[in-house]
């Protein structure tokens, strides 16, 4: 028979009515919206059963206790850990994308040489050759690491040693000079004191370990008429800080070390300060004038500083006059002031100021990535991530976040002595290698970070101080062994040293200091943050919000 | 449907909205779909043809719609409301007996009395055995001379009133002519023949519809003057203007002028 | 113009007039060129998203949802002409009804299509006839402007074979026949569909609880925008359909309809924007001193943020209100062509400022307190299918004149003319 | 028994850190911003806003007020105008569930709520190569062109649920349950608890004098408080104080 048009219209006609009749339509319409659901350029989370692991921050020297959320091998989310003694669980925003950076598109991933790829081979001939050469300068930014003491060994034979501190301690330096005992075991009783001024720090916006004086203040001074821990903040703007504090002081910039000696003076005027401190030259009326602020104000707020005692004078960098104005407060070696946390000191050379010629300059990837050596050699300088401002002719990839074993020294400027342990959760791509793995292939007879570590733990078992914290804290004592101990520190235990009596150090000071230090800088909320690239996910403060400026070296 | 959709829950709200949308719903594919069964059995039962040509009559410039009293001069002014079927007409009756204007003139063209003329340019005469002889007028043969392709229906074949007749291809234009009245197909002829097609009515014949006698003069008088405005294009100039004899084959004589319209209007096309 | 090369012509009906078939397309050829572009740049927001737009989660809504609504508000001509000659038997605008028909679906077939590229899953569509909100406007929206565009293809299938060649054939011309006869039906469901998706396009905003400057109470579970849109919508389709033929008889220098019609247009629309005017100015004095505030919006917080003054306010009530419903009633401006489509362009423009206002305003104002207000402008892409919307009108409806009996009254011209 | 979660955000705490913005987005897989993506375009179901008396100079008063959904009870703007149900008012907790996967996009949501606490996906969402390792197995991601929001960690009430259930306790234990800004405000700001339960503390600290809601007189009827001892603050509630309009005129 011959197919007319008409039938063709009548069967597809048909085909049409009877295809609804199928569950094939009502398929395809689900279909579509399973379809739309998963491109395959949308990524899957993978499923597995997720654990919670303790460890540490090891991006900046503050070490914060965070609980890592692992799924199948890898972290995938982090929170605070809240039985950690300095951070109390709380975290500066960045940390809560840390996990990210390793994928982040600007890793650094292979050795480089002035920018173009090179191997560790050629990196370890050139630094053996510069070792043969002369003496090499190892730049630390996080003393007192094991790390850290392998560089100094290493330095003892092959050169020196020098380490670029934080701004909290950099702010010690001046009672350094005056007592004599090292920064790195100086620290701020804050937990005891009764009155902060705070001299521009960022006290409440990433200042030492984010968590502790946040958590402070919110439990004794947020929103309160009248606080138990009166938060002063002298800045010329209305910084975090500021808006948050009891009272703002408003300055004007640069003008911190007039108005510590005009308080300073107010206080020896009003007899509120014991008569053999040093009394400031400049009068009251001259510092007003610098400070843009009234001599009754002044007064004023000298008189309130005292009114709740202990009294603490805190500056975001390092600031003579307001150490000098502490030890008018009588605040250094005081309850509530500046402490010293141990006897056992020991005293590194600032980076910039190491002298002499070096063949050669080695980086931690620890120091700030905006550091430059101030010496004329070749810098081999280890990093995560590339794209920092500083100097650099060797560019070494170094372990990422949670990618290396270390060990946790104590905060910067904690009043109190604490060391754990973080282990690496991570596995750290081919190719990564650490500044003291690297060492230990040019001179083989050193030993390893792993030793370090233990030995260091044998030594905390056999002092038996302090304690171990955890949920529940034990003393050191109580324990029987130190491979225990080491047990405990590597699952996010604790070691805290017993609390450090008043005194310990004592500032003698005849005269007003000259004004020395760096001149005081605005800390961008970046500052403590030591690689050059910020979390994906930090983009919500700043470029997806307005919450933020954009800070000087972002990525995404 | 909704059955098997997670979070899904059904209320008061949703039963009215929906009946509401199903009903409009039904309501326009029902519309369709009575349309297309109607279209499909009027295609079937044969009454396609006269929709069809009412369909195309309500389409044709008014000028070509104009009553066959009108032509004759009983009325001023008519439009045809019947598409030219006066079998069906009320009025014929009585205009048909008024007096019309006698005229005679044909310009030349054989037009017999004994013919009966469809205003689609076809004649019908009865023959003595009942069957009808049907041919193509003497001026749409002068228009298309004769044609290239000639399609006539095959014998037996039913053909409907105003429906398609025969088929002609002339120049690349296809002219459908109309047939003038029912009946099935039993001889067909040619130009050469004189005529085309011989049908058997079915039936009693009514030829009321057809023009004849005075009629027929004043009607060619219209029809060649639109075809002098159709046909006047720049080039060729007035073509009938001395209302002489027209030459045969007019198609071939001026092949640049309008003949798709000319054509239309000759054999009612819209 | 017998002189003119008509290549198409045996598409155009016998007798009408066209111009040729050039200039035709050189008519055409810049819209083409307009709508090709908006094309593309639909195409571009469809396969990067719509962060090719300006819009942003403040401005969520932006031009396309302002044109959509103003479309089809413009578009009401066609569904309230098919309501007025067939259900209220108005025949003497039966002439018009052909343009009115062909104008309802450019409009609501080109808002469709831009809600498809506005939407950020188009493919998702459906899902709203799969687990319908029914107490959500849009819902109400989707349903009937759905339904309403396929009433509209319908309707105009007829007014497609009515082609001389589309028409030609038994099936076809037998088909329309047919569905001529059924038209009333659905021009009577139209007018229901319409008369419900007008107003709910209007609920869209007025139930807004959490913008204050479109929130509205009203009566059950419409808010009074409902039916302040039904009743705008219905004022000014007449206006906009009588512009239109004016436009055609300007662009082919000839009467399409005979005067009267147009100036009866006129009067519908100018009554019914009278209507229009008073409940508006009722429902915005409510709105201004009862709905507002009692939120603790105060009223002239709306107005506080230039350019959207009061002054706004103003022009829309009163002089693209009150003054077009003025030249469309009075006798002697109505009598008056060029007062009455001053009348009809100016209730036009209100209409426009309405939902201009309703869209992008409402957006723009803050609701917390410490909201800013913001501003937006359309990116390129937006207006390329803006424009691609409008080129598409005019395509369609200019290739609808010139094969298609738009306009009843043409053909008694048309054969005048050649009967001369 | 039915829950009501909800939220005390202590204004007069928050240091406007951003930790639960970032917090929030980790744990929700929100993928790291587009090129060109904006404040206006960007993805923050928890978004701090900079407030101020509107005061200048010394006598200025700042805050920091964090705003995410605020999972209205009543009539909630979202739900009643979402065309095809992808929000729904969940019974069981009060949670404003938004359902990406059955989202069109049509952003009639965004219009609807006053808080502007809704999100749209402008951008497919892109991680740099492996990063995806690191989201978090609990959160589907969502796609370009739909609408995202505060679902309270949602992910975290299913496994505290699972957890209960393996227990075979009918309700959760709450001290298992808490969204992830809650977790990381450093100053312990936020708290999150069952409204509907009389002594939580939530609820205690909900009807406190200085607590407040933001447009509460749209009576929409939020599960987000906020409180704060500094009268300025309070006023923030109101719509368009007068600071407000200061702001709108300086800036």
């Amino acid at each position: 028979m011959k197919l007319t048009r008409r039938d063709l219209f009548t069967w597809g006609g048909g085909a049409a009515a009877g295809l609804l009749l199928t569950p094939v339509p009502w398929k395809l319409l689900d279909d579509t919206s399973i379809w739309t659901q998963n491109w395959p350029w949308i990524p899957q989370p993978a499923h597995g059963p997720v654990e919670v692991k303790n460890s540490f921050c090891s991006l900046c020297p503050n070490g914060c206790g965070m609980r890592v959320r692992m799924a199948v091998g890898w972290p995938v989310g982090i929170s605070g850990m809240p039985h950690h003694p300095v951070n109390q669980g709380a975290l500066c925003p960045l940390g809560f994308g840390a996990h990210q950076l390793n994928w982040h598109p600007r890793r650094l991933r292979q050795v480089r040489y002035h920018g173009r790829a090179s191997s560790w081979t050629e990196a370890l001939v050139a630094f053996q050759k510069a070792c043969a050469a002369g003496s090499v300068a190892i730049i630390d930014g996080y003393p007192g690491r094991a790390a850290s003491s392998l560089f100094q060994s290493f330095c003892k034979q092959h050169g020196s040693y020098g380490v670029v501190l934080c701004t909290e301690e950099r702010a010690l330096g001046p009672y350094e000079t005056w007592s004599g005992v090292p920064v790195t075991t100086l620290g701020y009783d804050l937990e005891n004191t009764g009155t902060i001024v705070s001299f521009g720090a960022p006290l409440l916006d990433g200042w030492s370990a984010p968590g502790r004086f946040t958590r402070l203040w919110s439990e004794r001074a947020a929103g309160m008429a009248d606080p138990q821990l009166r938060l002063i903040q002298v800045e010329p703007a209305q910084s975090r800080t500021a808006a948050c504090a009891w009272r703002w002081v408003r300055i004007a910039p640069g003008s911190e070390a007039a108005l510590a000696a005009a308080l300073a003076r107010a206080l020896r005027e009003e007899h509120l300060a014991p008569e053999d401190t040093p009394m400031p030259p400049a009068t009251l009326a001259e510092s007003a004038a610098r400070c843009c602020i009234s001599i009754e104000a002044i007064r004023e707020l000298a008189r309130t500083m005292v009114a709740r005692g202990p009294v603490l004078a805190i500056s975001a960098e390092s600031n003579s006059a307001v150490a000098a104005l502490n030890v008018v407060l009588g605040a250094v070696g005081a309850r509530g002031g500046i402490v010293c946390r141990r006897k056992r000191a020991e005293s590194y050379a600032a980076a910039d100021s190491l002298t002499g010629s070096f063949s050669a300059v080695l980086i931690d990837s620890s120091v700030p990535a905006d550091f430059n050596p101030n010496i004329d050699a070749e810098v081999f300088r280890f990093a995560g991530w590339e794209g920092g401002p500083g100097r650099a002719d060797w560019l070494l990839p170094a372990p990422g976040f949670l990618e290396e074993l270390t060990d946790i020294p104590t905060a910067p400027a904690s009043s109190i002595e604490t060391y754990t342990i973080a282990v690496a959760l991570a596995p750290p791509p081919p190719e990564m290698r650490s500044a003291a793995q690297f060492l230990a292939q040019v001179d083989p007879s050193a030993p390893l970070v792993e030793q370090v570590i233990h030995a260091r733990c044998g030594q905390l078992f056999h002092a038996r101080t302090g304690r171990l914290k955890r949920e529940q804290s034990t003393a050191v004592s109580a324990l029987d062994s130190p491979e225990m101990l080491k047990k405990e520190l590597c699952h996010g235990a604790v070691w805290v040293d017993d609390p450090p009596r008043a005194g310990g150090i004592r500032c003698r000071l005849r005269e007003w200091p000259q004004p020395s230090g760096a001149a005081p800088c605005a800390a961008t909320w970046t500052t403590a943050w030591v690689p050059p690239v910020l979390p994906p996910l930090a983009t919500k403060l700043y470029q997806e919000s307005v919450l933020r400026e954009t800070p000087p070296r972002s990525a995404i | 449907m909704f059955p098997g959709v997670d979070g899904f829950r059904w209320s008061f709200a949703h039963i009215i909205f929906l009946s509401a949308f199903f009903t409009v719903v039904l309501t326009i594919l029902g519309t369709l779909a009575s349309a297309a069964l109607r279209t499909a059995s009027d295609l079937r039962g044969g009454r396609a043809a006269g929709i069809a040509w009412k369909e195309e009559f309500a389409k044709l410039p008014e000028t070509e719609r104009r009553c066959r009293h009108e032509l004759a001069g009983r009325v001023a002014s008519r439009l045809c409301p019947n598409a030219f079927d006066c079998r069906h007409c009320r009025e014929y009756g009585n205009y048909a007996a008024l007096p019309a204007r006698n005229e005679t003139n044909t310009l030349g063209l054989h037009y017999p009395d004994n013919r009966f003329y469809h205003r689609g340019h076809t004649w019908v005469t009865p023959q003595d055995d009942g069957t009808l002889m049907v041919g193509l007028d003497d001026l749409a043969g002068h228009l298309v001379g004769d044609p290239d392709v000639i399609e006539v229906p095959p014998e037996g074949t039913e053909i409907q009133s105003d429906g398609t007749a025969w088929q002609m291809k002339k120049n690349g234009h296809t002219i459908r002519v109309r047939a003038p009245l029912d009946g099935a197909v039993v001889e067909t002829g040619g130009p050469q023949k004189g005529w085309y097609l011989r049908l058997r009515p079915h039936g009693a014949v009514d030829l009321r519809h057809l023009l004849r006698g005075p009629e027929v003069a004043p009607w060619l008088a219209r029809e060649i003057e639109r075809l002098q405005l159709e046909l006047t294009a720049p080039k060729t100039g007035p073509a009938l203007a001395d209302g002489g004899v027209l030459v045969a084959g007019m198609m071939d004589a001026m092949p640049e002028a309008d003949w798709d319209a000319a054509l239309a209007g000759t054999f009612l096309e819209a | 113009m017998a002189s003119a090369v008509l290549t198409d012509r045996r598409w155009i009906a016998r007798g009408a007039e066209r111009t040729s078939s050039a200039r035709f397309a050189l008519w055409l050829a810049p819209w083409a060129a307009l709508l090709v572009l908006g094309i593309y740049a639909a195409g571009l927001c469809l396969y990067y998203g719509l962060n090719q737009t300006n819009m942003d989660n403040r401005f969520a809504f932006g031009l396309w949802i302002f044109l959509d609504l103003s479309v089809i508000a413009l578009g009401a001509g066609a569904f309230f002409t098919g309501f007025l000659v067939y259900i209220l038997g108005r025949a003497d605008l039966k002439p018009i009804l052909n343009a009115a028909v062909v104008l309802g679906f450019i409009c609501y077939s080109g808002a469709v299509a831009v809600l498809m590229v506005d939407v950020g899953q188009p493919l998702r569509g459906w899902f709203t006839f799969w687990h319908p909100n029914t107490h959500s406007m849009l819902t109400e929206v989707t349903f009937c402007i759905s339904c309403y565009l396929l009433v509209l293809t319908l309707e105009y299938i007829p007014v497609l074979l009515r082609n001389r060649q589309l028409g030609k054939g038994q099936p076809a011309a037998v088909f329309e026949y047919r569905l001529h006869h059924l038209v009333p039906v659905l021009a009577g469901l139209g007018a229901f569909l319409s008369f419900f998706h007008q107003g709910s396009l209007g609920g869209l905003y007025g139930v807004l609880r959490g913008r204050p400057f479109a929130f509205r109470e009203g009566f059950s579970v419409w808010p009074s925008t409902f039916f302040l849109f039904v009743l705008s919508a219905i004022a000014v389709g007449p206006s906009f359909l009588m512009l239109v033929t004016a436009a055609v008889e300007k662009l082919t220098g000839r009467r399409q309809v005979p005067r009267e019609l147009l100036r009866r247009l006129g009067f519908i629309s100018g009554i019914l924007l009278a209507v229009y005017v008073a409940a508006k100015s009722i429902d915005t004095l409510i709105w201004l001193n009862v709905t507002s505030p009692s939120v603790g919006f105060a009223p002239w917080e709306h107005y506080a943020y230039p350019p959207f003054g009061s002054a706004l306010l103003f022009i829309e009530i009163v002089l693209f209100g009150l003054v077009p419903a003025g030249l469309l009633i009075y006798p002697r401006t109505a009598r008056n062509r060029r007062w009455l489509l001053t009348g009809a362009a100016l209730a036009c423009c209100g209409i426009l400022l309405n939902r201009f206002v309703m869209t992008v305003q409402t957006l723009a104002l803050p609701t917390l307190a410490f909201d800013e207000f913001l501003s937006y402008i359309p990116s390129w892409q937006e207006v390329a299918t803006f424009g691609g919307l409008i080129a598409y009108g005019v395509i369609v409806f200019s290739l609808s004149y010139r094969y298609l009996p738009l306009f009843g009254q043409e053909k008694r011209e048309a054969t005048d003319v050649s009967g001369r | 028994m039915k829950a009501r979660y909800g939220m005390v955000i202590d204004v007069d705490r928050c240091t406007g850190c951003g930790a639960c913005m970032v917090a929030c987005a980790a744990e929700n897989n929100v993928p790291p911003a587009a090129q060109r993506a904006t404040a206006r375009t960007g993805i923050t179901p928890m978004l701090v806003h900079k407030v101020s008396d509107g005061a200048e100079g010394e006598d200025r008063r700042e805050a920091f007020l964090p705003v995410t959904c605020m999972q209205c009870e009543h009539e909630t703007p979202c739900v009643t105008v979402c065309p095809q149900q992808a929000v729904q008012l969940d019974p069981a907790t009060g949670i404003v569930m938004q359902m990406p996967q059955r989202c069109l996009g049509c952003r009639y949501c965004m219009t609807a709520c006053p808080y502007h606490a809704r999100y749209f996906n402008w951008w497919d969402p892109v991680w740099p190569q492996g990063m995806e390792k690191s989201l978090n197995p609990g959160v589907a991601v969502r796609m370009r062109g739909v609408v995202e929001k505060c679902n309270l960690c949602h992910a975290r009430l299913h496994a505290a649920q699972e957890k209960a259930a393996a227990a075979g306790k009918r309700t959760i234990d709450q001290h298992d349950y808490a969204p992830a800004c809650v977790e990381a405000c450093p100053t312990g700001a936020i708290t999150f608890g069952n409204l509907a339960d009389e002594n939580d503390s939530v609820s205690r600290a909900a009807r406190s004098p200085e607590a407040f809601r933001l447009l509460a007189r749209l009576g929409t009827e939020p599960k987000i408080y906020y409180k704060s001892k500094r009268p300025w603050v309070r006023a923030l509630a109101e719509p368009h104080t007068a600071q407000s309009r200061k702001e709108v005129q300086h800036g």
